[in-house]
């Protein structure tokens, strides 16, 4: 029954947020409802009995990802745009007013309603379990064992992403302006000190 | 003797290469080097020819030459020459010679133009010399290279046009041709899958092929695919307006190679390729051959007779006379076949006589107006100024027009001859083909050669020696070979006999 | 099970060397990044890396077939040869790079620090064995991808590239999971075995599967970029610097083939009731793929988006052998790619030097080049008529291995759009070479960066695609024993 | 009982908005968070049928690499667009179109 | 006599021989050219006489030598394919190859005269030299193919040599007229050739005649006409074509742009003779085909359209030309209504008196240095010589009695009237009638010619002053003497009347008669097995098979075993119609010979009466029956340059531009419909090398790839939905 008024109400705050996210005109707010869809999701990792994930869900990306966002919409500005051009083709993906949302809704009704039609027949193939709703087994010390054993590689290889996603993003978000030759050795000092990290 | 081959198509790719060695100042030089390479060639085509044994229908047992190439496709570098191919041979070997010596004059990156024409000349023996499929392709497709650049860099004012309008038109058709090869590669297991020689001999009729959902006849058509690559080098009538294109653009030494030789290089291909392997499909078509052929012939001598530049008149005749050829085929007789060959070869020596004579021309004048645009006379008058470069011009020209006595007749009649009995009605319509070659031919004369000269061309000197000199040989062989063919004839006969009665059996 | 993952590590050599060039490349960077003659020593430790990675390559192509690491990847020799021939295009990128002015002299390390991590993600994604290392694969082309395109500094361009790649990336990465998600849990597991088999044991057409393949397609399709997936190569392509280019071109996209070779090959190389329906998808997106590709390059202005256009036309000829993959297909890949990556090297060396003169990939610019520099203009020829499929170079032979494959499967409607197709390419090819060759220069004046060793560099290019076009049977045998690890 | 249609549906509705806001905004940040939601879909997918029907951890596994690389992806996608913003002084979607198809000639 | 490479090539060979060596010499010794030319035909001249001698000496219709040589042979296994070429010498072609070497002979004599001092004189000669051996290779043809061989030679000589004064625009357009309207008979013939050939399989003229007679040709049929009649008809036409017959006589008079001497032996003896030759060749074919009807009409219409043509001309060549017209249609008349003889008869008569006509005109064209009739008169003070051998032949042509005009033409009338009259059918009376007004017309424009050249007061007295007396030469007046006497009727005829006999051969009177008999079909048995000898340096004739000559009284020769009775008949009948033709011809030779005395030289009547009198035919005769206009105007300028230019505007315009290059005439129309790509037009419309295809494509690539990342990524989703479908359904 918890479980169920857990779905539920993760559920509810799910779509709530996302909802609010596609017709909020503030990106701030935006970025907070976001922050309602993650801890949605983390919360029905949790009726699902992912209690790892769900952890890692609000660690990384209310943790870090939100934040990172929104920093970035407080470095730019943070409001939203109207189409520029508003004329034949051009206004078709103007979004951001109505047009846009009408394109939008339009193409994300027909993509789910292709997929939803399509999946339908999901269920030829899948055998749904019985689930014993209140036997949870903590998913950790298996997952640590997978990460080691079957998923040895993966792992090991996400880390040359992340180093790779780290140095470039520092390679990137360097200033553009031409400077002094002394601005730029200290920029290569800060970006050695972010490898470390 | 068993190398010959492999020494005529090589010796070009050495003479590249002594010219390549050659410092690009010492202009001379490479064109001597050319013109040895080019001798020495023409020399090996002859002692082949003097090595033939005319009493063989097929391959040359002597010449052949087959070496493992890629061995996993069974791919061969092998080369063989027949009684079809040995006539293209000789052609090709005196028809570079003569260009060399004819494009004496030209002197834009004179190195690069050498070396394109000696590639030109092997890879246009190796068309003729193959007898597998990869390698003939490799060479049919080698071939645009040299021209595209010929054309495209000495050529005329629309030069750039023609050598591409040239380069699409041919690689369309060869690309449809190498699925038709493909396709007949998978035909046949074993070392002889890429054979040209192996395919022979109608094995692919009641196979069939799926195209686009649709079921085919093997048969029929990679028959046509084959005929849409040869079909557009010849050219038949709608494939062929690239020619005029590039013929006009082209400097004349290439012109007289297109003409002279690459354009047989298309029937030949019917003859190599097209028929003896599809002998059912070639049968059932050969109506609309015929009919295509006299399409040619007339629309090619219509068209002929409405320009007002030389050149171009010259190459709207060509698809007059390939026209002449593809009707000989399509006989399917002894005499249609031999004649056809034979028009082949004579339409090599005449109409490179044409294109060098309307070189030498525009070496003086620098234009090639029959009729200036404004309606001005472009010449008028040659006939009296320039009489040896009239005699000579007179000769190609009657040659062209199919005056008995000089070679064009003979190939003319024997192709009449041998398509009557088949195709009368287009017989009838073709010998006005005749009639209208000899209209263009004569007005174009009279308007460039009769009459009083000009200030202008009183300016140009007759032809000197050396322009003597590369027509002479034309000149004799076409009067040699107009009363009497049989050296020609003799070498074609066992191996086109074999060809007509392959092509009985299916009819 | 440890010491069998450890045993694992002994086929996993050439990755490892690669992962620890990339290291070493970091570190020599951030030693020596800021001096402008000590950069030599990034650029040796680069190639070095390479080399070995190369030479460990070589020794892995006798392995047997198998999977490694709990069959997360395998190690088989048609993998190890497509990671040859990555690693051979990282390599001449290289040189590329060194040459460019497109990538400011502070940021040439990080160019080969990014590169030789695409290229690992590369190598995982061409042998990879379950969904979640070619996510893995994928991830770690496309984010370091991203900071490629944007190293062309202080180009608003370059910046706009990375960001519609960036957002192009993550929406068909994120189809491309929603896929796999539905896959995992139709066949229950992330290996490909259990997919396989379980696609194996479907009793009837299943769209739902299909499609979820169709999803998990289009992630790979976007690598790739075969249409209709492929709208944002040509402007990434045009925004990157040239050698990032050149280097998208190879390395990304020779991964790419390898993974849907695999899949295609593994999942339905025997004949299900699955198999005809995935086949002729895949059959419509090469001929659409080669069509648009060579079609939209007709009319193109800037070299880049050109050469953009055609290695999508390319990629659609080569989607054809996939079909054959079994039937000669898999020889015509490798071969097709091997020569692939050599024209395009050729082709994008010489951009570069034009780039360099210039400031500007525009075709007017190539004017003349076969005069004022007869040995760059000659190779790019070669590299041209070789990429239109002339013989007798490379290009020819490796169009005649797919065309030769496609038609001895019957796939002959399919040969007969590949062969318009060739003729298209050839169009603008032929309006490249002409305005190269016939037109006159506009200046006289010579590359300065031209030295001896890039004529080195691009003749020793050259003489693969001629040699290979003449001489290609030792090459084509190899590369008809590879085999393939199957499930 | 919650159904696996519940999480499927759920999942769908992520996927769904997330693409209309990557379809409707103009903001590029507001696109980069639209990626989010469909990553985020997949994920929650990958646990649901971990849960419900395959009976083994891959799913979670899965869900863990999506969100980890997710960051690294959100990291690399802000720094591009805050490296946009210094050149251009906007971070408009539509002012990110001067790459695109000319008509040579 | 052995007939043997030796003995019979040299007839051809010298003057081919003689044009070879003169190619060479023409550089540097041109002096030397006329002699070689001379040489080469007088001693061909004597070969042919030796074989004339040869078979008047045999005086047997059944003697003919047949001798072939292997030129082409393509045999292969069981396809045999042999073109043999060989020589054909019966009665005929040893008279002929007589007249053709004599008259040859004569004609270059005078040429060394007359071109003297020329422009290009020596290749005057080389040309000259080739046609004559090309002339005697036809007559000496065996075949089919090597008659229209150098049947075509032959026309390319005679264009070179109409061209000969290619300053002039005329000479051009003439020498083009000429050789292209023979040209459209000569397609004819060779696709007459092309017919036998796919019967026969052969086209030697034995092989011809023993098919005919094997009955080869029944119950063919080509596009529903009979075979026979079909290839008789094609092969008709090249004589239509050479030997100047309505509706081709056009080129005819423009030939006399040439040089006077070519004139005389291409234009008036021996080229367009062949024309008629190769249809007495042919004669049997034409009867098979039951053609003689169309021809005797075209002979005909001919002969009378020329004739009237004739009265009304200037130039003195011009008389000339039409004159030989219409002679030439009365051999074809003869041919028509069976005068198989006379036809051949008036051939050589022609032959002789025309060329003396035409060497004569040259005369005096050279000496006054004018060939307008109304700036001449009076000139036989002048030119003495050339007056008397002009008379000669004047009066031969007109058929005047003692001459041989009137043996020859006069036996084709009577056998035109005997034939009308016997069947009396009406078709056979209007080609008898034209025939006769022909005959009336005929002396009275020859006279008025020599009346207004050498008669009465002269007309410019500057030219005449200027022009030397006329002094005996041997290469300028001799040469037409010798003609001249040739043109008395008794050479041929053996009498004035065509009764008598040459003293030096008394048994072989009527040795033309005799000799020339029309192959009809009974005729032809014997050559229903040819077997032919090999043409080489050795006779291998049985020489006792040569049939001995038999002389039947009235019928002329036949061979043994042949049934006579019925052309004993048939003689009879004929010389009835004869007499009765040959009193009506020669009355009407007389009225006309009065009628211009009376305009001419006494002036009872002025010529300018019938001018205003019949204002619209003079107007319809100066425009030559507007056929110049018709065929020139309407039919080339008109029609066929008009459809080249069409074709060729398509070609390069149309289907090049729009079906190859670009389609961008479609392309055009569909930017025109689309309001919405009207940008794009100015843009990328009107230029060559794309297609519609790639335009409207880039159309699209670039309203999608239009930059913008979302639409992008609607594109994608679409993409997905429509592959899902096409994946789904």
């Amino acid at each position: 029954m918890f479980i169920n008024i857990l779905f539920f109400s993760a559920s509810a705050l799910v779509i709530a947020s996302c909802a609010l996210m596609m017709w909020t005109k503030n990106l701030m707010h935006s970025c907070v409802y976001l922050l309602g869809v993650l801890i949605g999701v983390a919360g029905l990792y949790l009726t699902l009995g992912a209690d790892f994930v769900a952890a890692t869900q609000i660690m990384v990306y209310v943790g870090g990802v939100v934040i990172l966002m929104l920093f970035a919409v407080m470095l730019t500005g943070g409001k939203d745009f109207q189409s520029k051009t508003q004329q034949l083709l051009n206004l078709l993906p103007s979004m951001g007013n109505k047009y846009t949302f009408m394109w939008g809704g339009g193409v994300g009704l027909v993509f789910a309603g292709c997929l939803t039609y399509f999946f339908m027949h999901l269920f030829k193939v899948i055998k749904v379990q019985e689930i014993d709703n209140n036997s949870y087994s903590p998913t950790i010390e298996k997952l640590g064992e997978l990460l080691v054993t079957d998923h040895l590689v993966a792992f090991e290889l996400s880390s040359v992403l992340l180093l790779g996603a780290l140095v470039g993003a520092a390679i990137i978000a360097r200033p553009r302006k031409e400077r002094p030759a002394y601005i730029d050795d200290i920029e290569h000092d800060h970006h050695h000190d972010e490898e470390h990290h | 003797m068993s190398g010959l081959l492999n020494w005529i198509l090589w010796t070009p790719v050495v003479g590249i290469l002594a010219i390549l060695c050659i410092p690009s100042k010492n202009k001379n030089a490479i064109r001597y080097a050319a013109l040895a390479t080019t001798a020495v060639t023409f020399v090996f085509t002859l002692l082949l020819y003097i090595n033939f044994d005319t009493s063989v229908a097929g391959m040359q047992p002597d010449f052949l030459v087959k070496v493992p190439w890629i061995g996993d496709f069974n791919i061969f570098y092998s080369l063989g020459v027949d009684g079809i191919s040995m006539p293209m041979t000789i052609l090709t070997g005196l028809l570079f010679f003569l260009c060399i010596l004819s494009s004496w004059t030209v002197d834009k990156s004179v190195k690069a133009y050498f070396a394109l024409l000696l590639m030109l000349e092997s890879t246009v023996f190796g068309v003729f010399f193959a007898l597998d499929f990869f390698l003939f392709y490799v060479y049919w497709e080698v071939m645009l290279l040299p021209m595209f650049f010929l054309i495209g860099i000495w050529g005329g004012e629309n030069r750039e046009y023609a050598a591409v309008k040239f380069f699409l038109y041919t690689f369309f058709g060869s690309i449809i041709m190498l699925i038709g090869i493909i396709a007949l590669y998978y035909s046949v297991d074993g070392v002889d899958a890429f054979n040209i020689l192996a395919h022979q001999g109608g094995k692919y009729i009641g196979k069939t092929v799926s195209i686009f959902g649709t079921e085919w006849a093997f048969n029929k058509i990679f028959f046509w695919a084959m005929f849409l690559g040869f079909a557009i080098k010849v050219p038949v009538f709608p494939f062929h307006t690239w020619l005029p294109h590039a013929h006009v653009q082209a400097p004349t030494a290439v012109s007289v190679i297109l003409a002279g030789v690459l354009l047989k290089m298309g029937t030949y291909g019917f003859l190599r390729i097209a028929f003896p392997i599809f002998p059912q499909a070639a049968v059932d078509y050969s109506t609309i051959i015929a009919v295509l052929g006299v399409i040619s012939v007339l629309y090619g001598a219509f068209c002929a007779m409405a320009q007002n530049d030389v050149k171009k008149l010259v190459a709207y005749s060509s698809v007059s006379h390939m026209g002449f050829v593809m009707m000989g085929m399509a006989a399917m007789t002894t005499q249609g076949m031999n004649g056809a060959v034979l028009q082949m070869f004579n339409h090599g020596t005449s109409t490179a006589m044409m294109f060098l004579m309307i070189g030498v021309i525009y070496e003086r004048s620098h234009h090639r107006w029959i009729v200036r645009p404004d309606g001005t006379k472009g010449y008028g008058g040659l006939a009296k100024h320039m009489p040896t470069y009239t005699v000579i011009f007179i000769i190609g020209m009657f040659a062209s027009l199919g005056l008995p006595g000089l070679s064009g007749f003979i190939s003319e009649a024997l192709i009449f001859l041998g398509i009557y009995e088949r195709f009368t009605t287009i017989t009838v319509i073709a010998v006005m083909g005749l009639l209208i070659g000899a209209a263009y031919l004569l007005w174009m004369y009279k308007r460039m050669f009769f009459g009083e000269p000009s200030e202008e061309v009183l300016s140009y000197s007759d032809m000197n020696i050396r322009e003597i000199a590369y027509m002479l040989p034309l000149c004799a062989a076409v009067i040699i070979f107009g009363i009497y063919p049989s050296p020609i004839l003799d070498i074609m006969r066992a191996s086109v006999g074999k060809l007509v009665e392959l092509m009985a059996q299916f009819q | 099970m440890t010491t069998n993952l450890l045993a694992n590590l002994s086929f996993y050599i050439p990755e490892m060397i690669v992962i620890v060039t990339m290291m070493s490349l970091l570190f020599m960077e951030t030693a020596y990044a800021n001096n402008e003659r000590r950069r030599t020593f990034v650029y040796v430790t680069g190639v070095i890396g390479m080399l070995l990675c190369l030479f460990s390559l070589f020794k892995n192509l006798g392995v047997e077939a198998q999977g490694i690491f709990a069959n997360a990847v395998v190690v088989d020799s048609f993998s190890t040869m497509m990671k040859i021939t990555m690693v051979i295009g990282t390599l001449g990128t290289f040189y590329i790079s060194h040459k460019s002015i497109d990538i400011y002299d502070e940021l040439k390390s990080e160019y080969l620090i990014m590169a030789v991590g695409v290229l690992i993600g590369g190598m995982l994604l061409a042998s990879s064995n379950n969904m979640l290392t070619l996510y893995l694969g994928v991830e770690t082309l496309s984010i370091l991808s991203y900071v490629m395109t944007s190293l062309k500094r202080r180009d608003n361009l370059s910046s706009e590239a990375a960001i519609k790649y960036a957002l192009y990336g993550g929406v068909t990465a994120g189809i491309m999971l929603f896929g796999m998600s539905h896959l995992y849990g139709m066949f229950g597991s992330i290996q490909f075995g259990p997919i396989i088999e379980g696609i194996k044991g479907l009793e009837s057409f299943n769209v739902a599967a299909v499609i979820s393949l169709l999803l998990f397609f289009v992630g790979i399709g976007y690598k790739i970029a075969c249409f209709p997936f492929h709208m944002w190569s040509p402007d990434v392509y045009q925004g990157s610097p040239v050698p990032v280019t050149a280097f998208f071109s190879i390395v990304p996209k020779i991964a790419g083939i390898a993974v849907v070779a695999r899949v295609t090959y593994s999942f339905f190389g025997t004949e299900t009731v699955n198999t005809h329906i995935w086949n002729s998808l895949i059959a419509l997106i090469a001929a659409l793929t080669m069509t648009v590709g060579n079609l939209s390059a007709l009319n193109q202005k800037s070299v880049k988006r050109m050469l953009a256009f055609s290695s999508i036309g390319h990629v659609g000829l080569i989607l054809m052998g996939v079909l054959t993959f079994g039937n000669n297909g898999m020889s015509a890949i490798l071969f097709y790619t091997l020569i692939y990556t050599f024209m395009t090297l050729v082709a994008f060396f010489v951009t570069t030097m034009v780039v360099n003169r210039t400031g500007s990939d525009d075709a007017v610019y190539f004017r003349g080049l076969m005069k004022t520099h007869p040995i760059l203009g000659m190779s790019f020829l070669i590299a041209l008529f070789s990429l239109a499929g002339l013989p007798p170079f490379g290009g020819f032979v490796a169009k005649f291995n797919i065309i030769s494959s496609a038609v001895g499967n019957g796939l002959y409607t399919l040969s007969i759009v590949a062969a318009i197709n060739s003729v298209i390419s050839l169009v603008y090819y032929l309006k490249l070479a002409r305005s190269m060759v016939f037109d006159t220069a506009d200046s006289e004046e010579t590359i300065e960066s031209y030295s001896l060793a890039s004529r080195v560099y691009v003749i020793g290019m050259v003489i693969p695609i001629i040699f290979l076009g003449l001489f290609w049977n030792n090459i084509y045998h190899l590369y008809s024993s590879a085999k393939l690890y199957l499930n | 009982m919650v159904s696996l249609q519940a999480y499927l549906i759920v999942s769908l509705i992520l996927l769904i908005t997330g693409l209309v806001i990557m379809i409707s905004r103009k903001n590029i940040v507001a696109i980069l968070l639209g990626i989010e939601l469909i990553l985020n879909s997949a994920a929650l997918n990958f646990v649901a049928y971990s849960k419900y029907t395959t009976n083994n951890l891959d799913g979670h596994i899965f869900s863990l690499f999506i969100i980890v690389i997710a960051a690294a992806e959100a990291a690399v996608g802000l720094a591009i667009v805050i490296r946009f913003f210094q050149i251009k002084e906007t971070i408009h979607i539509d002012e990110v179109s001067e790459l695109r198809e000319e008509i040579a000639r | 006599m052995n007939y043997t490479i030796s003995t019979i090539a040299p007839i051809f060979l010298l003057p081919f021989f003689a044009f070879v060596i003169n190619c060479v010499l023409i550089k540097k010794v041109p002096k030397f050219v006329p002699w070689v030319s001379v040489a080469g035909i007088v001693g061909s001249f004597f070969f042919a006489a030796a074989i004339f001698i040869d078979f008047f000496t045999v005086y047997n219709t059944d003697y003919y030598i047949h001798k072939v040589f292997n030129w082409i042979d393509l045999s292969h296994g069981d396809n045999i394919f042999k073109i043999d070429l060989g020589i054909f010498i019966d009665n005929m072609t040893a008279v002929m190859l007589l007249m053709v070497t004599g008259v040859a002979s004569l004609i270059h004599i005078f040429s060394t005269w007359y071109m003297k001092g020329d422009v290009r004189w020596e290749r005057f000669f080389v040309y000259l030299s080739l046609f004559t051996s090309a002339m005697l290779g036809l007559v000496l043809s065996d075949n089919l193919l090597s008659i229209f061989m150098f049947w075509e030679i032959m026309g390319f000589c005679s264009y070179s040599l109409i061209g000969f004064y290619f300053e002039k625009e005329e000479a051009g357009n003439a020498s083009i007229k000429a050789f292209m309207t023979t040209r459209v008979g000569d397609v004819f013939f060779l696709l007459g050739i092309l017919a036998i050939w796919a019967v026969v399989g052969s086209v030697d003229i034995p092989s011809i005649y023993a098919a005919i007679s094997n009955g080869a040709f029944e119950g063919k049929t080509v596009f529903g006409i009979a075979l026979a009649s079909f290839a008789g008809f094609c092969i008709f036409c090249g004589t239509i074509g050479k030997s100047a017959q309505f509706p081709l006589q056009v080129w005819l008079p423009d030939a006399m742009m040439g040089p006077t001497p070519c004139s005389a032996l291409i234009h008036a003896a021996t080229m367009v003779a062949a024309g008629v030759y190769l249809s007495l060749r042919m004669y049997p074919l034409m009867y098979v085909g039951e053609l003689n009807t169309l021809i005797a009409y075209i002979g005909g219409i001919t002969a009378f359209g020329a004739a009237t043509i004739a009265l009304i001309q200037k130039d003195l060549k011009a008389v000339l030309a039409y004159s030989t017209i219409s002679q030439l249609g009365y051999m074809v008349l003869g041919i028509g209504v069976g005068a198989y003889n006379a036809a051949f008869m008036h051939l050589v008569t022609h032959a002789i008196f025309k060329a003396c006509l035409f060497l004569s005109a040259g005369s005096v064209i050279h000496s006054y240095h004018d060939k307008y009739m109304p700036e001449m008169g009076g000139l036989k003070n002048k030119l003495p010589y050339t007056c008397i051998a002009m008379w000669c032949c004047t009066l031969a042509i007109a058929g005047v009695p003692v001459f041989s005009g009137f043996v020859s033409k006069d036996r084709i009338l009577g056998d035109a009237l005997y034939l009308f009259l016997q069947t009396g059918e009406g078709v056979y009376a209007i080609p008898t009638i034209l025939g006769f007004v022909g005959a009336f017309l005929t002396p009275f424009y020859m006279f008025r010619m020599m009346f207004l050249t050498f008669h009465g007061k002269n007309r410019n007295k500057d030219k005449y002053d200027h022009c030397h007396k006329e002094h005996l030469t041997w290469n300028q007046n001799v040469p037409l003497l010798i003609l001249s006497v040739f043109t008395l009727g008794f050479f041929f005829s053996g009498s004035l009347t065509g009764q008598g006999i040459i003293s030096f051969a008394k048994e072989k009177k009527e040795w033309f008669k005799v000799l020339i008999e029309p192959p009809v079909q009974q005729r032809l048995e014997k050559f229903s097995n040819v077997t032919s000898q090999p043409f080489s340096f050795e006779d291998t004739r049985d020489m006792s098979v040569i049939p001995k000559s038999q002389y039947l009284k009235q019928s002329g020769f036949a061979g043994p075993g042949y049934d006579t009775s019925a052309e004993e008949e048939y003689y009879d009948e004929v010389h009835h119609a004869h007499v009765l033709g040959a009193v009506a011809s020669v009355i009407i030779v007389a009225l006309s010979v009065l009628l211009a005395f009376a305009m001419y030289i006494f002036g009872f009547i002025s010529p300018s009466f019938f001018y205003d009198k019949l204002s619209f035919w003079v107007k319809a005769l100066k425009n030559k029956y507007y056929m110049d206009w018709l065929y020139i105007d309407v039919l080339i300028k008109k029609g066929l340059l008009k459809l080249n230019n069409l074709l060729s505007w398509f070609d390069s315009g149309i289907y090049d531009r729009y079906a190859i290059d670009g389609w961008a005439f479609i392309n055009r129309q569909v930017f025109k419909a689309s309001h919405w790509f009207d940008r794009v037009i100015v843009d990328s419309v009107a230029v060559d090398g794309t297609a519609v295809g790639t335009e409207i494509f880039s159309l699209v690539t670039k309203s999608i790839q239009s930059g913008y990342i979302q639409k992008y990524i609607i594109v994608l989703i679409g993409a997905i939905v429509a592959l899902s479908m096409f994946l789904g359904f």
